[in-house]
């Protein structure tokens, strides 16, 4: 199994979730995170004061898949989050152990 | 550093100052006959519904002697005057929150509280002493403070015409001879709101660092100190600026210079914030300023049109003279919120709602010394002025490097200062300005304010120095990065 | 549990109150000389603009008596009725902040709705029904309950005076010998908003677990059976207690002790949140509550200062005696601010902002009942031991262990008690307290508070209890473990 | 789209309307006698407190005839008047949270600013030329604009009596016989707040999308083509639609129905947002909305209570009139809060706290243009019906899939008309009805609406096209799902 | 030594933070995250408007352990955790190739 | 290549960010976390309340590296996030196998 770590930005949230949906997963994990890269934040202007505003705020999805299922998972996020533009973001591949469904007590694949 | 030396100055300016009010101190004798001249002039379009040789009574009537007419209740004043009241605290309130919305999450408890505990504090501190101290009849007759006779609002509740067999309520004595009147506490009131408000403003200077212990110890020391003998000077009819004829209809010297230099000069005991200026210390809640915004201009309504019933030349409160306060409260503030927003949309390429709403106060503190004595032309002038010269005393801020979080100086003492300056310049309605041919009034508005801006300097300077000398004014380091709301108040400002 | 058992001491005590009601109810001929004596006399400094044989005529004249002297509309007194009423609305909004922001995140909705339902059930039912049930003449002669002339308003707005010639609206009859007055309907409009708020007290008892739709109907049933008999009683010339002298300026007894005692008597049946005490529910968003303190504070002054119109010394709504129920009504508060500050930088260590806004509404609530009838140096008494009393109150609910959420009964049924007592200390204006003298006002008030605060327990016993075997009172646990706005209403407060 | 389509269908309704008005217009003649006869009639209990014969004489004095009693001040009425002014300028920040808390984080700001700039430019625009168009003399005897004699408020301060050698202030002229009254300024001021608000309102059709620049010339043109001649048609005592004899108490067509419909035209041009409908646009705070609700009640009083002053049938601003007008407000908003609650309680599973809140500001806007004119029983149907039209007027916007962001249209466009309308058929007091007979009354109200409902559409329609083809009305695609927040005002509302 | 990370509902988090310190697990690093997966969201009113909330909130845990105790703390949070209802949540375990202490500058499970 | 995860007071934030930059880092992602450790929560007052904030505010950073620059950006944090006081964070390091730039669908080192 792997832990699929994509960090995409906030607008393609519900196209990307879709997406997953529809080639069967079932269960993802997001939180908000705010980004530092290569795009560049904005200004802010307060009182005559301008602060830059360094971060970019994204979205981070976490997707335990089972293996056969990366490539897949993998391609799907690129095609969907992608806009051309530069902080389109980055797919992380994990390895993962193990993976447990609390209410169940299921491990492995038969988990996620 | 910059920032000491500029105080110098001022103390330099303030010292040149001194000598032309000494020098006119002396012909204070002929100032009245100026005044009541004035408002016999058809030109000088008074609100007085009383002829004019009456009109010059204020100045002579001692507050001791026996009224010469019965007064009569007017409710309709009344009215005005216990809606004005209550307005004036909701700007306490609004306050809080513009500030509260301006500093950075960890400290919007304490920038609240700074606010919320003047209200405490001077409330009380106005019942048992304050009042006395600013409109009791003159300690020693000098015209720098009242007695104790009001001690406790002592005498404000007796019966006054007992003679008649009527029993009635003590009614505002400024003017003795008007047939209408309100009732003295709700005066006693209206003024305790400005008291309040006052001391509060200073403290957006003092923001996200300042400790709560020694910020309490500080409103107590400078109202009773600086304030109360101000607005003893200004006035009341036996202070000494009055009766030299200076204008300030609802608080221009008094309330905004007084509270904005003060600031500055605690600033210089104060230091900057940790951080400053390099981090970025952005508003955490702009709504809530904006909300602010709108309370202080809805509460100013109160501040400005109630202020007609200390006018020399009104007997009604809710007359015409608080129609034109009013007119002018609402032209200057929306005036100069727009010259503020273009002024930065030019400036710095976008116009931000923070701008606009911050071009309003300073509108509002440009007029508060003229409300009454402008023609709406005049507001429209003075309130595109207002944007323009605040926003030019904030980026001052960014050139001396002094840390005033949320502007107390650059928008309260600049631009009371130059709202005292501008009313000795426009004024035609019950006085004349320099536009009116009446240079003298500009001399008279010139010595105000370095007579009250001296006074507020040196008296917050010594309060200041020993406050620093004894409790400490700045939380520690620690605590300040930690914020102000946890380390001073226990508690934090939203658990979401 | 022990609150069951603190519930039953209560009964005990009201029990025992009864007697002396009952005893003090043959000699009810008796009161009303006994009240003009006591605005006869030289020592209480009455408001009356009228000489004293005319004071005692409200208490003589049957409404259904033609009016002797043509009512002649005052604009000045209409003027302050009508703020008046739009101050204490607004304080309704400044009770959903002060409450919405004291819950946690998931319940602020609900928590405000609390309050804004209430103005719409209130608001109907007062037009409807309350207001006869409260101001119509007697239903039975016997003080108890207004008859049914004025369902719908009725005749409130009639010719009065066909007869001159001049068209004329009813103006306010309680003083139908007065020459000013105001319009009938803006004392039905002022009562009503007294109506909406004293429910809406209630609700904090109740907060983040009661079932929306149980809310509704107690919140209809309450005001019909509980609040607008009180009202009756106290307020109505010719209720009972009113005519024996009970003193209640502004709802000591009718607004805050009702509403609080009987939100103790719905914790009873309603039981603790989950979690409760063990879980943290920290209040989510401070800054809202303190705005609610501040527009509670400002809407106050409507609340105690309009009061003035049904004190028994007064013809003016808008006169001496609304200043000096203004100027109580900025004492209190400001000393019970700093008086809770205080005691919880004693005891705690630290002064918490939160600490200081309950303080202040709890020097709201002591001076309610006294702010008309005390002098400025009682009120200052009275509001530091406000904040000392209901610091104390919501310590003993920690003790106690019942779930007042927002502390409805520590602040309004403890402070509203307290200072309905206290009234029958410190009176001294157009009535004596104990302090001048007159130990039976204090038994009276003993006998004010037995009465209602029974009354109250009673009925609501009886309401709630029919609610919980029918509707329910409480949410599922899963529903509020998820948060009443999401299972009452679903949506939710922010989506940041 | 389907939009067009709508448009175009009101637009052939609006030309089907101006037949009859054409026709109408003839017999203005006639209308002044109708106006007095239902006066003069006992049926129609009026608030004057002048005989019969003198109520007409505001429709028969020129402005520039010498007044024939010499005008006194009331301070009464002008106190209420100064209240008035200011509880409706604080409507406005109550609407700039209320449309603020429903947007997305992203755009709160921009919202606010919205409402808030719209207090800036109108000000302005009010003092230099608005007033003078709204309420100078006619231009040409048409009654469709003021002239310029009024210009920078020109001539509001003057001394009006020289003669009998008292220096007066100008009073309100309108009713220049009456014995007591109000300075002019503070009627202008007065009808400035107005003028502020109503283009504010259809700032909540374009939200989350249009440029800021384009809205600030929005506003300014729309105000002085649009608003200001619509005030002058229906509140002028010269104005074509007054003299007709239609009724519009406090603005039901003026405010509310012109700004709704013009909402709506500028949709038309404006397009959807990017994501609607299939996107979740829930409203970031919610506390702020209720809050702004909150505001929108307590300052609506000062807008209809207010209103008394410029009623045909009252010489006091504070008297019976006012009273009825405020009660009426505080009515009909309850009782629509309550109906759209439990409409949505059955429609769709849940009373939500926006629902109530939206059907109060729906009730607001209904009784609007009856508030003086109808029964505390007519009051309440028309608060029940107010919940009911206006729930089903946003539930149309899903069906014809336009996308008014906070319901402009839906809330102010049809309540305002709905309210215009039912005002023909209620009307009892001072006027009267369908129900009360006058099927005329109906009828003139019908042409009313039409008339400013089609003047409002083509002049908007104009504007929108010419501003959609020079600046361009809407942002770009990418800067509108940053948020206008950040790309119109470079700054964001939290930073928590 | 692995990662541990546990997604669970938030009403769970102060009882299965009082079970992981019995077992002698002194640090957690805790946020707050959206799920999406079996369990379904509430619907809201706005305006007559209904917009389903198709994510709900739940609580990640992350706990670095050495590699003896990871069965400990897996079985403790899911005794804790659990309440036999649909989304109750997962854990995964991660490997961990190094950790430091950045006070003391100590590696590996000393560090944690 | 491994993913650093590191846990730090947030006061640090913008000058370990300044830090990495300088060392060549030119992407990391940030979390607002709470942190239960060894640290003390501090005291909040409310109506005579006392609640005990157990949790302290912490900031989570992510960074993939390529493995050479693993000791680097672990010393860089280690120096510039050291305070000697309790409380000053974890840094932990994960096994990554795979990184996508989303924009251009570039893998491995030249992604990050
Ligand atoms: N080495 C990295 N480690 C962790 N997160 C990264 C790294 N590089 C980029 N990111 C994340 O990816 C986002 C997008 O990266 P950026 O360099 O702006 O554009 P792009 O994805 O087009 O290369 C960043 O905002 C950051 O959150
Ligand atoms: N494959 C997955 N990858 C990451 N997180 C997941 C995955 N599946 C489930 N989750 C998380 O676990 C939570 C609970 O899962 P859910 O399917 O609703 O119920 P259950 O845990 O009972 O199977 C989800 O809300 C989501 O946060
Ligand atoms: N075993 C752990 N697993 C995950 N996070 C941890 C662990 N131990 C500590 N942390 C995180 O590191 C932070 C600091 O730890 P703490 O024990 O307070 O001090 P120190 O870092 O000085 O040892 C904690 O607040 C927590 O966020």
């Amino acid at each position: 199994m792997k832990l699929i770590e994509a960090i995409i930005k906030p607008f393609k949230l519900d196209e990307v979730k879709d997406a997953l949906n529809e080639i069967g997963i079932e269960g993802i994990t997001v939180s908000e995170v705010k980004g530092f890269g290569r795009q560049k934040g904005h200004t802010e202007l307060y009182r005559g004061a301008e602060y830059v505003v360094d971060f970019i705020p994204k979205i981070k999805m976490e997707i335990a898949v089972s293996d056969e299922l990366v490539s897949k998972v993998v391609e799907t996020i690129q095609n969907i989050a992608k806009t051309g533009r530069i902080g389109d973001g980055k797919i992380f591949i994990i390895p993962l152990e193990e993976a447990v469904r609390i209410r169940t007590g299921e491990k492995g694949s038969d988990a996620i | 550093m910059k920032l000491k030396l500029y105080l110098a100055s001022i103390m330099l300016v303030v010292m040149a100052g001194l000598a032309p009010i000494a020098a006119m101190a002396e012909e204070k004798k002929d100032a009245a006959p100026t005044v009541s001249a004035a408002e016999a002039t058809p030109a000088a379009a008074t609100a007085a519904a009383t002829p004019a040789p009456e009109a010059a009574a204020p100045a002579e009537a001692a507050p001791a002697t026996p009224p010469d007419v019965k007064p009569v209740l007017n409710t309709g004043d009344t009215a005005w005057m216990l809606v004005s009241s209550a307005l004036v605290l909701l700007m306490i309130p609004g306050l809080a929150l513009f500030y509260g919305g301006m500093v950075r999450q960890k400290n919007v408890l304490s920038t609240m509280m700074h606010s919320f505990v003047a209200m405490g504090i001077v409330g009380v501190q106005w019942v048992v002493i304050g009042y006395s101290l600013s409109f009791a009849p003159d300690l020693n007759g000098m015209g720098l403070i009242g007695n104790f006779s009001k001690v406790m609002l002592n005498g404000l509740i007796v019966m006054k015409d007992a003679a008649s067999g009527t029993v009635e309520w003590t009614l505002f004595q400024n003017y003795t001879k008007e047939p209408g009147a309100i009732p003295e506490l709700v005066f006693a009131m209206y003024q305790a709101m400005f008291a309040m408000i006052t001391v509060a403003l200073i403290s957006g200077a003092m923001a996200e660092r300042v400790k709560f212990s020694a910020y309490c110890v500080f409103v107590l020391l400078w109202t009773t100190l600086v304030y109360d003998p101000l607005a003893h000077w200004v006035w009341m009819t036996e202070g000494w600026l009055f009766k030299k004829g200076a204008l300030d209809f609802a608080g221009g010297t008094v309330v905004h210079l007084s509270s904005g230099i003060s600031a500055l000069v605690f600033l210089a005991f104060l230091g900057k914030r940790h951080g400053y200026p390099t981090e970025r210390m952005a508003p955490h809640n702009l709504p809530l300023t904006l909300l602010g915004v709108g309370l202080l201009w809805f509460g100013w309504f109160g501040f400005n049109a109630g202020s007609a019933i200390v006018g020399v030349n009104t007997s009604d409160a809710a007359g015409g003279l608080a129609g034109l306060a009013f007119t002018t409260t609402m032209i200057a503030p929306a005036a100069a919120g727009l010259s503020w927003m273009i002024a930065e949309w030019i400036h710095s390429g976008k116009p931000s709602a923070l701008g606009f709403g911050s071009g309003v106060v300073a509108g509002l503190v440009v007029i508060t010394p003229a409300a009454g004595f402008v023609q709406p032309g005049a507001a429209l002038i003075m309130g595109v002025a207002a944007g323009l010269v605040c926003y030019g005393g904030i980026l001052i801020k960014a050139k001396l490097k002094y840390d005033d979080s949320l502007d107390a100086f650059g928008v309260h003492g600049i631009g009371g200062t130059f709202g005292a300056i501008m009313t000795g310049v426009f004024a035609t309605v019950g006085a004349t300005g320099l536009l009116a041919g009446n240079a003298k009034q500009l001399m008279t508005q010139l010595i105000a304010v370095v007579a009250a801006g001296a006074y507020a300097v040196v008296v917050t300077l010594i309060i200041t120095f020993v406050l620093d000398k004894t409790i400490g004014l700045r939380v520690e380091k620690e605590d300040e990065i930690m914020g102000l709301d946890q380390t001073q108040h226990s508690e934090s400002g939203y658990n979401m």
